[in-house]
């Protein structure tokens, strides 16, 4: 139980990195690639978030008068977490913009369907 | 054999980042630096929200970046599907059911409220910029699938965008010139705390990030259900 | 508190182990989207509502959104 | 008066229709009085209202009243106390060992006029558990019920939609 | 004084005018990238003598690091962004002329963003902030590979983006496992406390970043998608991509490397590794008969070089690799902006088609000859001096090891030279069949390779205008604690 205690965020964060990366090196299906992409930034950002993560922490905003700015949990990796989301859309969309002009060329998402480039 | 050599350099990964987690444990008293912002945010920016103090204030610079970012992949995303050219339109979609449209219609402003108040109220409650930014473009998400035939103004959403970011740059640079001459530095009075015309360059910045997130993103989705022949 | 925590992680783990098995790309999105709306949960658990906002309505809504025009544009099934 | 005048009027009331009923969202949104959130919130509601009021007319809401308020207000409880009970027949249903559900498709009528207050009545169906709304054709609804009581159209009206149709209209009248 | 923000703002703003600009008219908005990086040419040249006394540092919105974000702008700095804006100046007059279809406005949009990214890169002394505007940089690219919108080009942005991608996913574990260790983000403060943390960690930590850094700086076994994306772009966008991007790759690995780590243990492994990208690279590009191809994997093969170079970490050998760093800039560019109209010209991207471009096109094939010379070393040009050094400081160290490793550095160099004047020869000597009609490039992209040339002979004959810059900037890069005192204070 301790241990579950101690590490079940880092079992879920890097179980998410773990199956994002199988996908992205097992599948060649393009758009499954970028689930992959997805689901590893998801494990990612769980990972930052939990490094800041105070045992029976709140909260880091005040909302109302009188809050105690003691056991608040580490903001900063919340606000590099809310960067890395926005970036990872990013990405995202690009890849997926990139995914559907790769199917009207070659009428596949198979990425080794796709030989214009072999020496 | 691909799937081989990945699977040892998972577990290589696997070793090495377990390893290094043992010396992260978790749950441990936070940094000090993460207890100077919590100490210090309210008197420093004005915002009550710690997390936009950092994001919106002292790393306000990331976001300026990560703003970029998204206003890259936007314009890379129109860039990668323009050039296909031919004739523009979108086909096979039919138009949706009455709940569908008139929900829409009833829904659209109150969406846009919702957003608007979400990233008004970035320095107080949880939430930002990016969120309300979502929330406005899933409301545009909503008009696309309700009545297919819509298409967004482009030459407005690409003003919105443009000229917000604008704001966030001549927003960094007037902070650069007036009182401190540090870039982005938070020149505007601070208010008081916990009210909505506190925190200086806080809120502005936010509306300006919710504006131009929302239209990117609106644009975003916009462009991929082009369908181009 | 930590059963419930252990048994989301779990949920979340399934559903991207899911992703990675299904042949239907639609399938597969729609549990990559319930990936992020676990984590969203999580994040709220973590003391984090501002990422938790942030994850429901730009991981969870709009890539789901995304991916699914996408696939509407492209291809339902992995060959 | 000429036409022209009176299509500004009418313009007018739509902008004004819109912004009130903003502002209200707003207010319960911040659930604050502070002259900066109402400021604030009609400003953003007038500039929504500005550009969004015409659209938002072709749904042909009443106007506002209190009455109108109140009676929405009461619907709105009878809408929860429907849901509640509803909520309660089909976990009974789901939980008892015979299952005893009949699954079906039936037609109902609706007297109601306007798009909003039938759309309203197809999501209330829908909220309520065991009912579905799947299509709104002109004054016919297609449900989907869980239990089919009866299949005749007037007696499915009666038990589906009776409920709530009588205070849709007092808030629509 | 001016402040190095300015050097990121200001051409931020101007890229969020492009689209303005280009709605009154398309064609100027090509105008716009030229401004600005006329712009940050100035200002770096202006800055140059003040950071050869003493770093700048730059704290944004006023917070002490290491609470608020840094700016660090040494000599390094300064080179590189100076570096950039001269390329970005360049290459921009060239897409003048050169871009002519498609989105023209968001390329121009675009390519502005790649040089804020790569300017923001080499100026951030915020390890999170080196990574959003490596995403900047990164993504930027994976578009603008896609500009033209073929087969190849898709097929290659697709490999680039996901390859980019994951090697940002891996990055970013390594920024949260710092964080997680030290506390920080700002380098300095890391810096500082490096030793106060178990070295295993910390070289997981290091290892995930150099990786996650290591795809856009094309080191050996992270480089696949390179040849590709550089020879399927528009040759404008694989002059910056080749000249600038991966050496702001390169100069971010080294920088977390010397700066931040101060790994000197793992340092004989990247002359390892350095070695193996340089003679595999040249090897490839010996085997290639695709013109862009072969300077693709020259590229990389002169990636290996400059990290063969750093990686010896002397101060003789540091000042080479960086020095290398401006001659293959310099050099790579020009190449690239040659072949991008003899391709034109003569519709083919085969070397073979080449025949007889030295007399349909005698400007650009001359500017593409001095690209050649001086990549290969010969004198007068900037790249012997620069290839000199490298060699004469490798020498200079004892060992048997390195003496060995430099005879295999001097292989390499033959083997450039071996398939570049195979290219000389069919641009000179092949005869060729129907005599067709002179058509030159058009002058304003004559005009910018010319400005790249003037450069390469006058930096090769005076290679002591710059050797003041080079050599601070390697006592920069080589004393970590004056780094930490300039910025902590």
């Amino acid at each position: 139980m301790s241990f579950l205690h101690d590490y079940v965020y880092y079992i879920g964060a890097f179980g998410l990195v773990a199956i994002g990366l199988l996908i992205i090196l097992v599948k060649r299906n393009l758009i499954k690639l970028i689930i992959g992409l997805s689901i590893l930034d998801t494990g990612v950002n769980m990972f930052l978030i939990s490094v800041g993560y105070i045992r029976r922490g709140t909260a880091p905003i005040f909302s109302r008068p009188g809050l105690e700015p003691d056991g608040m949990v580490d903001p900063v990796p919340q606000a590099l977490v809310l960067t890395a989301i926005v970036i990872g859309v990013a990405i995202l969309a690009l890849a997926l913009a990139l995914a559907v002009r790769f199917y009207k060329t070659y009428g596949t998402l198979d990425l080794r369907k796709a030989k214009e480039l072999r020496w | 054999m691909r799937a081989t050599v990945g699977l040892i350099l998972l577990a290589v990964i696997g070793v090495g980042v377990g390893i290094s987690l043992l010396a992260i444990p978790f749950g441990a008293p936070k940094t000090e630096i993460g207890d100077y912002y919590i100490e210090n945010a309210r008197e420093d920016t004005g915002a009550t929200n710690v997390v936009t103090s950092v994001v919106v204030g002292y790393r306000a610079f990331d976001t300026l970046g990560e703003v970029t970012v998204l206003f890259v992949a936007a314009l890379g995303l129109g860039a990668v599907l323009a050039t296909a050219g031919g004739k523009r339109g979108r086909s096979g979609v039919e138009p949706a059911s009455l709940i569908l449209s008139a929900g829409n219609i009833f829904l659209f402003p109150l969406i846009l409220l919702f957003g608007a108040y979400i990233f008004t109220h970035g320095h107080l409650t949880p939430g930002g910029g990016f969120q309300g930014g979502a929330v406005i473009a899933s409301a545009f998400l909503l008009v696309y699938l309700s009545s297919p035939g819509k298409r967004i103004n482009e030459s407005g959403a690409s003003l919105t965008e443009s000229v917000s970011g604008l704001v966030f740059v001549a927003i960094g640079l007037l902070g650069l010139t007036h009182g401190t001459h540090y870039f982005l530095a938070n020149f505007l009075p601070k208010g008081a705390l916990n009210t909505l015309f506190s925190a200086g360059i806080i809120p502005v910045i936010y509306c300006a990030i919710g504006l131009k997130v929302g239209s990117e993103l609106a644009g975003v989705v916009d462009n991929l259900m082009e369908e181009t022949e | 508190m930590i059963i419930i925590v252990s048994l989301l992680v779990l949920a979340m783990l399934t559903a991207a182990v899911a992703a990675l098995i299904y042949r239907d790309l639609l399938s597969a999105v729609i549990a990559s989207c319930l990936v992020s709306l676990l984590a969203s949960i999580l994040f709220f658990f973590l003391q984090a509502p501002d990422v938790a906002m942030a994850e429901a309505s730009i991981g969870a809504a709009l890539v789901t959104a995304i991916f699914v025009i996408a696939i509407r544009r492209t291809k339902r099934y992995e060959e | 008066m000429t036409e022209k005048a009176d299509r500004t009027g009418s313009r007018a009331r739509d902008i004004v229709y819109l912004f009130l009923v903003l502002l209200i969202t707003w207010l319960m949104l911040t659930s604050s009085l502070h002259w900066q959130e109402v400021t604030t919130g009609a400003f953003l509601s007038l500039v929504l209202a500005l550009f969004l009021a015409r659209s938002y007319a072709r749904l042909g809401l009443p106007p506002l009243s209190l009455v109108r308020l109140w009676r929405l207000g009461v619907y709105f409880l009878v809408l929860f106390a429907e849901v509640v009970k509803a909520n309660i027949d089909v976990a009974y249903r789901v939980l008892h060992p015979r299952l005893p559900i009949n699954p079906g498709i039936v037609i109902i009528t609706t007297e109601l006029s306007q798009d909003v207050a039938k759309v309203l009545l197809a999501n209330s169906i829908t909220l309520t558990p065991g009912t579905f709304t799947l299509d709104i054709q002109g004054d016919k609804l297609l449900i989907h019920w869980i239990n089919v009581r009866s299949e005749d159209t007037a007696e499915a009206t009666r038990l589906i939609a009776g409920r709530f149709e009588k205070h849709l209209k007092a808030v629509f009248a | 004084m001016v402040s190095p923000v300015l050097l990121l703002a200001v051409p931020l703003g101007l890229a969020l005018c492009v689209p303005l600009v280009g709605r009154v008219s398309r064609r100027a908005a090509g105008f716009v990238p030229v401004i600005a990086s006329l712009f940050n040419l100035v200002v770096s040249i202006r800055l140059l003598p003040t950071v050869l006394e003493e770093p700048i540092v730059a704290n944004l919105g006023g917070f002490p690091p290491p609470f608020g974000i840094t700016l660090f702008a040494g000599p390094v700095g300064m080179l590189l962004s100076a570096l950039i804006a001269l390329a970005g100046l360049v290459v921009s007059l060239y897409a003048l002329s050169y871009i002519k279809t498609g989105p023209t406005v968001r390329y121009h949009t675009l390519y502005m963003l790649l040089l804020v990214g790569a300017t923001g890169v080499v100026l951030t002394g915020d390890v999170f902030n080196l990574f959003v505007f490596f995403e900047i940089l990164c993504i930027s690219s994976y578009a603008l590979v896609a500009y033209v919108g073929d087969r190849a080009g898709i097929e290659a942005s697709v490999k680039y983006l996901i390859q980019g991608a994951l090697g940002s996913a891996l990055l970013l574990i390594g920024i949260g496992l710092l964080y997680g260790l030290f506390g920080t983000l700002n380098m300095a403060d890391i810096a500082a406390r490096i030793d106060s943390v178990d070295s295993v960690p910390v070289f997981v930590a290091m290892a995930l970043i150099v990786v996650g850094l290591g795809v856009e700086a094309a080191i050996f076994p992270l480089n696949a998608w390179l040849p590709d994306a550089h020879s399927s772009a528009p040759s404008s966008i694989s002059a910056i991509l080749s000249g600038i991007a991966i050496q702001v790759g390169l100069y971010a690995v080294v920088r977390m490397v010397f700066t931040v780590f101060g790994a000197s243990s793992v340092l004989l492994f990247f002359v390892f590794l350095g070695l193996l990208t340089l003679l595999i690279g040249e090897l490839c590009a010996f085997a290639q008969n695709n013109i862009k191809r072969m300077l693709a994997y020259s590229s990389i093969g002169q990636m290996g070089l400059i990290m063969f170079a750093l990686a010896i970490a002397t101060t003789g050998s540091v000042t080479g690799g960086l020095f290398q760093m401006v001659s293959h800039t310099l050099s790579k560019a020009l190449l690239f902006l040659a072949v991008g109209y003899m391709v034109y010209r003569s519709g083919s991207l085969e070397i073979s088609s080449l025949e007889g471009m030295g007399r349909r096109m005698p400007l650009t094939s001359f500017a593409f000859t001095i690209g050649v010379f001086s990549l290969v070393g010969l004198p007068p040009f900037i790249g012997f001096p620069s290839k000199l050094l490298i060699v004469r400081s490798a020498l200079a160290e004892q060992g048997v090891l390195l003496q060995v490793l430099i005879g295999l550095v001097l292989l390499a160099t033959v083997i450039e030279g071996a398939y570049f004047f195979r290219v000389i020869q069919t641009v000179y000597f092949k005869k060729e069949e129907g005599q067709e009609a002179r058509q030159d490039a058009p002058p304003m992209a004559l005009l910018s390779m010319f400005v790249f040339v003037a450069f390469i002979v006058v930096i090769g004959v005076y290679p002591n205008l710059i050797t003041d810059v080079l050599e601070s900037g390697a006592s920069e890069l080589l004393e970590r604690a004056n780094y930490i005192g300039s910025v902590l204070g």
